[in-house]
């Protein structure tokens, strides 16, 4: 995918998203979801500043995409789960329903753009009373006393309690992510070739295959594994390349938690 | 020119912010009808005259602002930031609680994706949104709405002029573009 | 109409306060004898038309201003139109000025969370606050204060006599606000 210099500043994951589908347009039956998905990644790589919020919320997109992407990866795929099947579409539906409620407020911001831009031209007259006038208003400060005005300062000064914004549902992966990369630490120099399926053999929960995916990314991002397919629907193999002495502070895994 | 008309020019001179009807038609005994005549009345007077000002309905009232034509001589004289720009966050920010209001800061957040407190606050700052509610569920966020400055700085009457979101829903192309990018490979 | 009238009525019509003709001069690229022409040419127009406003010469520059013949019209408005109580966010934002002065609008605006160009206009109109001092930093804002006739309708010989705080403790951001001043918009 041809990456533009100029890259423009990406307001979120859907925003990325949108961008990443829309400019794929052109040739609309040769998008697959296997390249959206190298294509985020890649931006995520690009990114350097992510706050922890924002970086979540990107996770959240990206796991969603890839386990779109490696169904083909995970355990129990010969006799397919239809619970399991049925949820990823649901979820697949949600990120498409949630990436077109992005693209209408995002037409509807270029149109209160343009209104704006076409009122910007006229400024209102906001000369006020003439002086002569003045006197006519009545004084706002009868029976205002003093104590009132220091009451209405302190009121004026008491921090307000700010909505809060949930992030309960995000809150595991943040926690998980860390977590997974801290077990393939240490499962992997022990193990030092496995497949993919191996590695997640055990695990119930899709979430925790993502995770765990996510992990053996990161991994890879820092050069401690390499990752081999021999074909497209083949195994994944993961290689330990670090040393066994690798040490959890020295990964840049921080970015994900807080 | 009749008392009347002239009892408006001289009110909206005056006046600070886009003048009610009602309180005009209070003024000169008229009915609100009248005056929303004779407003036009003057609006045209003025536009076939040829002049540097405009009479304008905005944000349920009326007032004089300088033509659309004269922008290069006005921008001078007009306080700095005024006419400021706003960033596509702070725009599609403004989109999403202009179509969904009373909306909460959560609620705001979870389409864009993004965390929305500093934009939220600047608008808010800004003058073009406020508090109008709090939601009766658990928790009780503070619900936002746009205000009348909101509407003047998109020079329109009321949020009905907004036009209906229906228009900017995704077409059929995008949709399958949207689909196509995120099918499963199988 | 000219262009160059239109400029001239625009201008005029969002000003705050009288525009020197060599203001007008400079702006339109003509000199300031055909300035004087031209506005004495439009006063003459809107007095032939009857209108409700006029366009008068005053403290060395030109201003719109509502017709004296209007003048009971424009009484009923600042009598009937005009909030006659003091809003609590009015309360607020002189109290802000008042304990914190000298202060920019961008500051009070910060500790607010809301726009104040309206109330901070109003307050200085009512003579309750002033500008007195400029903010030497970059922008130069303008700083405001209380004014003599704020104390006096309050009561109170000096600043000093304000009542304290005591140990109230304002909370980190509006240390902040007042610190940071002006923060870039979004």
């Amino acid at each position: 995918m041809p990456y533009d210099v100029a890259t423009p500043v990406f307001e979120g994951p859907f925003d990325l998203l949108l961008h990443l589908i829309t400019k794929e347009q052109v040739d609309l039956y040769e998008i697959s979801i296997s390249r959206i998905v190298d294509a985020y990644l890649g931006e995520l790589d690009r990114m350097e500043h992510l706050d922890l919020d924002v970086a979540t919320e990107f996770l959240l997109i990206a796991a969603t995409l890839i386990e779109l992407k490696t169904r083909r990866l995970l355990p129990g795929r010969d006799d397919i789960d239809l619970d399991e099947e049925l949820a990823l579409w649901e979820e697949r539906d949600l990120l498409l329903a949630r990436l077109l409620e992005c693209k209408t407020f995002k037409d509807a911001a270029d149109v209160l753009n343009r209104l704006a831009a076409v009122a910007d031209r006229s400024v209102p007259r906001r000369a006020g009373l003439e002086d002569q006038f003045l006197s006519l208003t009545p004084d706002l400060l009868a029976g205002v006393t003093a104590d009132m005005l220091k009451d209405a300062f302190i009121r004026a000064v008491t921090p307000k309690p700010l909505a809060r914004i949930l992030l309960d549902h995000v809150a595991p992966i943040r926690a998980s992510v860390q977590d997974a990369v801290e077990e393939l630490v240490d499962e992997l120099p022990r193990a030092g070739v496995i497949t993919f399926r191996h590695l997640t053999q055990e695990l119930v929960e899709r979430l925790e295959v993502i995770v765990r995916f996510l992990a053996v990314l990161e991994l890879f991002k820092e050069g401690l594994v390499d990752l081999h397919q021999e074909g497209n629907f083949a195994d994944l193999t993961i290689t330990w390349l670090g040393d066994a002495a690798v040490t959890l502070e020295s990964l840049s895994v921080e970015e994900y938690q807080g | 020119m009749t008392e009347e008309e002239r009892a408006i020019e001289a009110v909206l001179m005056v006046a600070e912010d886009p003048i009610e009807p009602g309180l005009l038609a209070q003024l000169l005994e008229v009915p609100v009808e009248r005056v929303e005549e004779m407003c036009a009345g003057l609006a045209e007077s003025y536009q076939t005259e040829d002049r540097g000002f405009v009479l304008v309905r905005v944000a349920g009232g009326y007032r004089f602002q300088s033509h659309a034509d004269m922008a290069p001589y006005v921008e001078r004289f007009v306080l700095e930031g005024q006419n400021a720009r706003m960033s596509a966050a702070a725009l599609e920010t403004l989109a999403i609680v202009a179509y969904k209001q009373p909306v909460s800061r959560a609620q705001v957040s979870a389409i864009r994706g993004v965390n929305v407190d500093g934009v939220m606050r600047t608008l808010q700052q800004r003058g073009y949104i406020e508090e109008v509610a709090r939601d009766p569920g658990p928790g009780q966020a503070v619900l936002y709405g746009t205000t009348m400055s909101f509407l003047e700085k998109l020079g329109l009457d009321t949020l009905d002029d907004l036009p209906p979101l229906g228009d900017f829903v995704p077409g059929p192309d995008v949709v399958e573009a949207l689909e196509q990018g995120l099918r499963p490979d199988v």
